[in-house]
């Protein structure tokens, strides 16, 4: 019985505590801008989340160390989704609340559910390389901004960079591309225009599907090994990537015949491959690892070396942790952006922040006093374009670091484009969206 | 004092078979009812809702058909979230597929076809049993997580495999804000957890927990395996495919078959365990048990940590999350194996008792 | 026809793997009636502290000795799952004799989440590595024989070698030590074993070790070929039908059932998949484990289960 | 009915009326595996009467009355039941036919009260279905309620009316017996098989539950297989008493006729038991 009251008493207490749950959290101070952080740090996908999430948090540290946005200072908040879609919706709803600024959820499953939700709230939702292709269209998906690249984006200049191989997309003709995919809707967004470009060109596209989380791959490779595919695209997050190259490996299918989307070119995915992954190429979202670059000295200089870093030192620089600072960039760059339409020095709403995202021009010039020389280009969006730009670079991976190995691509916009407007379109329909015109854009 | 049966007399076995045979049991449940009706919508606000009480109702609404299955009838199952997905997607096609298909009746399809397949999949129950039809129970989690991504037929062929549901409308009430969605789950999981009581409180439910505590008696003594058994799967998944229609069309909106894996079906069953096995109420304290601690657990740790001043990351959280979690299960199971409901009577035993305990 | 022989090598190979693990779910039901649902996160664990162990003593050494890091990441390890045994049988298991198999079935999946989590926040939630010195590139084979030759995977190769070596040792050290009989005694009747004078908990404490060593070898093998991480703990699910199709208490039938549903989920994969959509090979070994159970209760090898009134 | 004809000389002892064989078992045997557990046996059991099978450990008793309904099926024989040959058949048809029973190591259901172990003994007469009994409308009401009297005649009967609504498994062993009893009796049975009713009780105990056995044989005349080992017991409430030794028939006859069975006597004396 002892124990049973115990359980008693401890049952009891929890109710008590809870309640501490239901009292609404204190608001962010009025005079700061509030940036809720959606992240994994546990685990399938802990390896590649911890990275993205350091990245972000420490660049939003550089920002207050320089003085705030216009002198707002800003504040932050994480919270753990584990890669789980109800989880993440759980986490939007406890902090918009809190006057979340914009979310940026990395993950394409919650991405689909706050889709919905956005527009109810009026909350934008940075999708900086991940989430529906068709949000691109801003005068459908008002609240969407897959800034600098969707799957689309990388499916097109991956047909580019393999046709290359060939001196030129045309000669892809019989050929065959295999695509090893994350069975789930991340790795099946870049299905239709792959498949669109097969018909273009004549290639023969292979799709082999692996399932969560990625460990077992060993009768997918077989299958490479017997079909051998010309090439091999990497559509992987997490564990999934490095097991493909392993398999590729213990399989002798050759590393500079594959290709990873810029979720699959990460020191996570490579490292615990080491030489075995030499030659590996993957797509990047402009960037690779840049720990030369300005913005990451930076860093060093004003928040690792203050004692404040999120992360492990050695890894500031590395791809995910660019990726995510360029990404909590986009979003400071947003409210920038409202600012100077809607007041310098003021804390700004997520609709203002909507049009500053809408808004925003970041030209080289820019771009490089904020410390990105060489590792961005000019990102510049529209009322209709909210994607803003589709540069992409391949680097390979040379047995100890990514370095690039190709020239700037561009996604083809005639390829692009159709199939864009034909998907939002459709969405649209199914939930009766009218199309923005473009006087409801110069509003 | 003033929970007290003195003075409260049965007449009848009528009055005697009451689903609360204790006056204050009844007026505080319905009491409970009408507060959740009435005052919750004025008194939560859109986080409460979205985050918390539906989540709460409807994996509530799941882990009572888990609790029918497991905790009455005794067939372990670790494949209830394969019938949400059932329940959805079956929801889902019959809402596109069909014109002026109504949304409730969608729904109560919804679960039909689930119950279908849980009767499929109980039949297993018939020659093993434990941990054998656990495993049983997975292949259908294995083979439904594989179905819905891979058969473009049942999401719509849609591209990425995630679908989405338009508009929520029953008998012309559209169903929009938070506070509406939280009303249609209330009125599905009261109506439901009657239904429920009311199955366990009649033969059919003693069926099952003969089956359950003693198969082979209850055998002799003239229940049949086959129709307990198969009955109770198809009843379970009937309420867990509703479940998870609710959880797809109302507190998703968009989903993906990755909404309804393995993980969850690990989830439902912690619900009961935690909540009570072969209890109503039980399956209500575990739901809500569950979906309160991590959002308790992320608050309050980094309160913890700033009182002793240590800063607690959101791994340390989300590792805490996980060894709470797992010590309160054997916790559970060890000192209290009846659950948050036991312990629930255990203190309305002493509040009849009180103030003179003796 | 070499395509084909490589397809059964991989699963064969692949099926070996899978034995390991499912040795480890058959040693602790016989011992203890206990299907540990915790193996997985076993295997985890373990080779977490496998790799950090021989990390930290790399670093703390300063030396670059492959061997010593690992001698000394083998031992932590090892540590640790006797660790791990011990306070298992202690806080959990000796609270719990004589209780349902369901009841103890539900508390190993506690047992599970506890391990993620102190596994991960002792050991972290990275990738790491494990590097035992196993070759990595394949040979082909037979190539005078077949055309095109044969394909084998090295590391495939010894991995299923060193879990052959492990389970003939298992069987050795069950039939003919002391230690194995009376653990033997214990499996077939608690109370009887007892009455003998056999130590009831002493000889859960050993089987969870011998468990837990399982899961160490499990962890190092998987571990060496697809890196140390979280989706290790997802081992144990693609080992169930394993245990199921050979029978819970069998540990020949480990084995013949890891060979089993390692050739019929690759085959399935690479031969049935492609019409169907590919990756069908997770539910396709928990169905063939199902339609075995359908007509052996049992499993393959089995006791046959007897319903006494 | 070929044993029928020679049912009728079998006087009462007790002025109850002895009827037709009820059920008539023909050379059964039933084997597991290679064990024989019972090896052609034949006895009849006639309607009203109190048939005991008795015999020391492990000669089979307990499997033939798992062969009477239906737990076990046996290899070789014939089971005869109104003169009509019983096909194999599963527990829950064997309840249908009337045949009810008890356990020897109390096979109650530890999770339910004793009203409602005693109410699963009125299942098989319960005609509302699974729709009806969820939403609780008038004709499952009323059927719960009518077969709820029904059981609490029983609960009366019995003398356990203080503790209708407690778990089963909280209760002495002695009690337990009874609810066991209850649950049979619920399903007003032509046949009752009692296996070991009053093992394990004490005096007083045994002395209720044979008041209990003759009351039921008496009240409503339903017919009673009886496994005992208190031979005292056995002698005094029976009839005609069957004697098995290692699986097969050693005697069968009136108590006397048993009693003086030159075989019985070395069987019990010479295994000792």
């Amino acid at each position: 019985m002892k124990f049973r009251s115990l359980a008693l008493a401890a049952a009891i207490a929890s109710v008590g505590l809870s309640s501490a749950v239901f009292t609404p959290a204190a608001h962010a101070q009025a005079a700061e801008q509030y940036f809720p952080i959606l992240v994994y740090r546990t685990g399938a996908y802990a390896a590649n989340g911890n990275p993205w999430a350091n990245g972000y948090v420490d660049y939003l540290k550089l920002v207050n160390a320089k003085g705030g946005i216009n002198g707002v200072k800003v504040s932050f908040e994480e919270c753990e989704t584990g890669y789980a879609t109800d989880r993440g919706v759980e986490c939007y709803e406890r902090l918009k609340g809190k006057g979340a600024t914009v979310f940026q959820p990395l993950s394409t499953g919650i991405t689909f559910a706050l889709t919905e939700k956005a527009p109810v709230d009026k909350i934008p939702l940075i999708t900086a390389g991940y989430g529906r292709s068709e949000s691109q269209d801003g005068s459908v998906f008002t609240w969407n901004f897959p800034l600098l690249g969707t799957y689309w984006v990388a499916a097109d200049v991956a047909i580019q960079h393999i046709g290359k191989a060939y001196g030129g997309v045309d000669n892809l003709k019989g050929k065959k591309i295999a695509l090893v995919y994350h069975d789930s809707p991340f790795g099946k967004e870049p299905i239709p225009l792959l498949q669109e470009r097969a018909k273009m060109h004549g290639f023969d596209l292979q799709l082999l599907p692996v399932a969560h989380p990625g460990v077992e791959q060993k009768a997918t490779w077989l299958q490479i090994r017997r079909d051998r595919p010309d090439h091999v695209l990497l559509w992987g997050w997490g564990v999934m990537n490095s097991t493909s190259l392993k398999e590729a490996q213990a399989t002798g299918y050759p590393r500079d015949k594959m290709l990873g989307v810029w979720w699959a070119g990460a020191e996570p995915d490579v490292k615990d491959v080491g030489a075995g992954a030499k030659g590996y190429s993957a797509l990047t979202l402009q960037h690779g690892a840049e720990p030369n670059s300005k913005v990451v000295k930076d860093i060093l200089a004003m928040v690792h070396d203050k004692g404040q870093g999120t992360g492990p030192k050695d890894e500031v620089g590395s791809v995910l942790y660019m990726r995510g600072l360029i990404s909590a960039m986009l979003g400071v760059e947003g409210v920038a952006a409202a600012q100077e339409r809607y007041g310098k020095g003021k804390v700004m709403t997520g609709e203002q922040v909507r049009w500053g995202l809408e808004n925003l021009n970041l030209d080289q010039d820019k771009l490089d006093g904020m410390g990105f020389a060489g590792v961005m280009r000019p990102v510049q969006t529209s009322c209709t374009d909210h994607m803003g730009a589709s540069w992409v670079r391949v680097h390979t991976w040379d047995g100890n670091k990514w370095e690039f190995s190709s020239d700037w691509y561009q996604a083809d916009d005639k390829v692009l484009r159709p199939m864009v407007l034909d998907a939002a379109s459709k969405y649209a329909a199914e939930k009766n969206i009218q199309r923005r015109t473009a006087e409801q854009c110069a509003q | 004092m003033i929970y007290r049966e003195n003075g409260q007399f049965k007449t009848s076995y009528l009055a005697d078979q009451q689903i609360f045979t204790i006056a204050q049991d009844k007026w505080f449940v319905l009491g409970l009812i009408a507060f959740a009706a009435i005052g919750v919508p004025f008194l939560a606000d859109e986080y409460l809702f979205r985050a918390v009480l539906i989540p709460f109702l409807v994996l509530a609404l799941a882990a009572l058909g888990v609790n029918l299955l497991v905790g009455y009838c005794g067939q372990i199952t670790l494949g209830a979230g394969a019938f949400m997905a059932i329940g959805a997607y079956a929801a889902y096609n019959f809402m596109v597929r069909v014109d002026g298909m109504p949304l409730v009746l969608a729904m109560l399809l919804g679960g039909v076809a689930a119950a279908g397949f849980g009767i499929l999949f109980g039949i297993p129950s018939l020659r093993v049993r434990g941990l054998y039809l656990a495993v049983a129970t997975l292949a259908a989690q294995f083979l439904c997580d594989w179905a819905f991504l891979r058969i473009g037929w049942f999401t719509n062929n849609s591209a990425s495999g995630s679908v989405s549901v338009a508009k929520l409308e029953a008998f012309g009430w559209v169903i929009n804000t938070p506070v509406e969605k939280y009303l249609f789950c209330l009125i599905f999981v009261v109506v439901f957890a009657l239904l429920a009581k009311n199955m366990t409180r009649a033969s059919i439910g003693r069926q099952w927990m003969a089956i359950r505590d003693m198969d082979v008696a209850a055998e002799v003594i003239g229940i049949r395996p086959m129709y307990a058994k198969l009955s109770a799967f198809a009843v379970s998944s009937f309420f867990i495919g509703v479940a998870g229609a609710l959880w797809g069309f109302v507190h998703l909106g968009s989903w993906e078959p990755a909404a309804f894996s393995v993980d969850r079906s690990f989830q439902l069953l912690f619900m009961v365990i935690i909540g009570g096995m072969g209890s109503i109420m039980g399956s209500f304290f575990g739901a809500a048990f569950i979906v309160i601690l991590p959002i308790f657990l992320n608050q309050f740790l980094p309160f913890l940590g700033g009182l002793v001043g240590v800063t607690v990351s959101t791994a340390g959280i989300s590792h805490a999350e996980f060894i709470i979690f797992g010590s309160l299960i054997i916790f559970f199971l060890i000192v209290e194996p009846h659950g948050l409901a036991r312990l629930w009577s255990i203190a309305k035993q002493k509040l009849r008792l009180w103030p003179f305990p003796h | 026809m070499g395509f084909f022989i490589e397809t059964m090598l991989g699963g064969l190979m692949t099926g070996m793997l899978y034995s390991l693990v499912a040795l480890g779910f058959v040693l602790i039901f016989k011992a203890s009636g206990v299907f540990n649902f915790a193996q997985g996160a076993m295997v985890l664990v373990a080779a977490l502290a496998m790799a950090r162990f021989s990390e930290w003593s790399n670093a703390a050494l300063g030396g670059d000795s492959l061997f010593l890091a690992n001698v000394i990441g083998i031992i932590g390890a090892g540590i640790v799952m006797f660790a791990v045994a011990w306070t298992v049988e202690r806080f959990v298991l000796r609270k719990l004799v004589n209780q349902e198999g369901a009841t103890l079935l539900m508390v190993t999946l506690g047992i599970a989440y506890v391990l993620e989590g102190l596994g991960q926040t002792f050991f972290g939630s990275e990738i790491y590595s494990i590097n035992v010195g196993m070759p990595k590139d394949p040979v082909i084979m037979f190539e005078g024989l077949i055309e095109g030759g044969v394909m084998i995977n090295k590391e495939d190769f010894i991995a299923a070698l060193l879990a052959a070596v492990l389970v003939g040792g298992l069987t050795v050290f069950f039939q003919k030590t002391s230690v194995g009989r009376a653990l033997r005694a214990v499996a077939d009747d608690h109370q009887a074993a007892q009455s003998v004078g056999i130590p009831l908990n002493k000889t859960w404490v050993i089987v969870w070790c011998v468990a837990g060593l399982v899961a160490l070898v499990a962890g190092i093998i998987w571990g060496s070929k697809m890196g140390v991480q979280f989706s290790l703990v997802t081992v144990a699910l693609r080992a169930l039908p394993v245990v199921i199709l050979g029978g819970l208490t069998s540990v020949p039938g480990a084995i013949v059932g890891g060979l089993i549903i390692g050739v019929g989920e690759k085959l399935s994969e690479v031969y049935l998949g492609p019409y169907v959509g590919g990756g069908i090979e997770i539910w396709f070994a928990y169905v063939m484990a199902l339609i075995v159970l359908l007509f052996r209760p049992q499993g393959l090898f089995g006791e046959k289960i007897i319903n006494r009134v | 009915m070929t044993n029928a004809s020679n049912a009728a000389p079998a006087a009462a002892q007790g002025g109850r009326k002895f009827g037709d064989v009820i059920l008539d078992l023909q050379n059964i045997s039933l084997r597991f595996g290679g064990v024989k557990a019972l090896t052609d046996i034949s006895f009849n059991i006639r309607e009203h009467e109190v048939r005991a099978i008795i015999g020391p450990n492990g000669a089979g008793k307990s499997s033939m009355l798992n062969v009477i309904n239906g737990v076990y099926h046996p290899q070789e024989g014939k089971i005869m039941f109104r003169g009509q040959e019983r096909k194999k058949m599963e527990p829950h048809m064997a309840a249908k036919q009337g045949i009810a029973r008890t356990f020897q190591n109390i096979a109650l259901f530890k999770g339910m009260s004793v009203l409602d172990n005693i109410m699963t003994g009125r299942n098989l007469r319960m005609k509302c279905n699974l729709f009806q009994q969820a939403l609780w409308i008038g004709a499952a009401r009323n059927e719960e309620i009518a077969h709820r009297e029904k059981v609490e005649e029983i609960v009366d009967f019995l003398e356990i009316q203080h503790i209708r609504k407690t778990a089963v498994g909280a209760l002495p062993y002695g009690l337990q017996k009874r609810v066991d009893l209850g649950r049979a009796l619920a399903m007003e049975p032509e046949i009752l098989l009692l296996d070991e009713p009053m093992a394990g009780m004490n005096v007083e105990e045994k002395q209720d539950m044979c008041r209990f056995i003759l009351d039921i044989s008496d009240q409503f005349g339903t017919t009673i297989v009886l496994i005992e080992h208190d031979m005292g017991v056995v002698m005094d409430i029976s009839d005609r008493v069957v004697v098995l030794d290692y699986g097969k028939k050693i005697g069968d006859g009136t108590p006397d006729e048993v009693r003086n069975n030159q075989d019985v006597i070395n069987a019990y004396l010479g295994s000792g038991h």
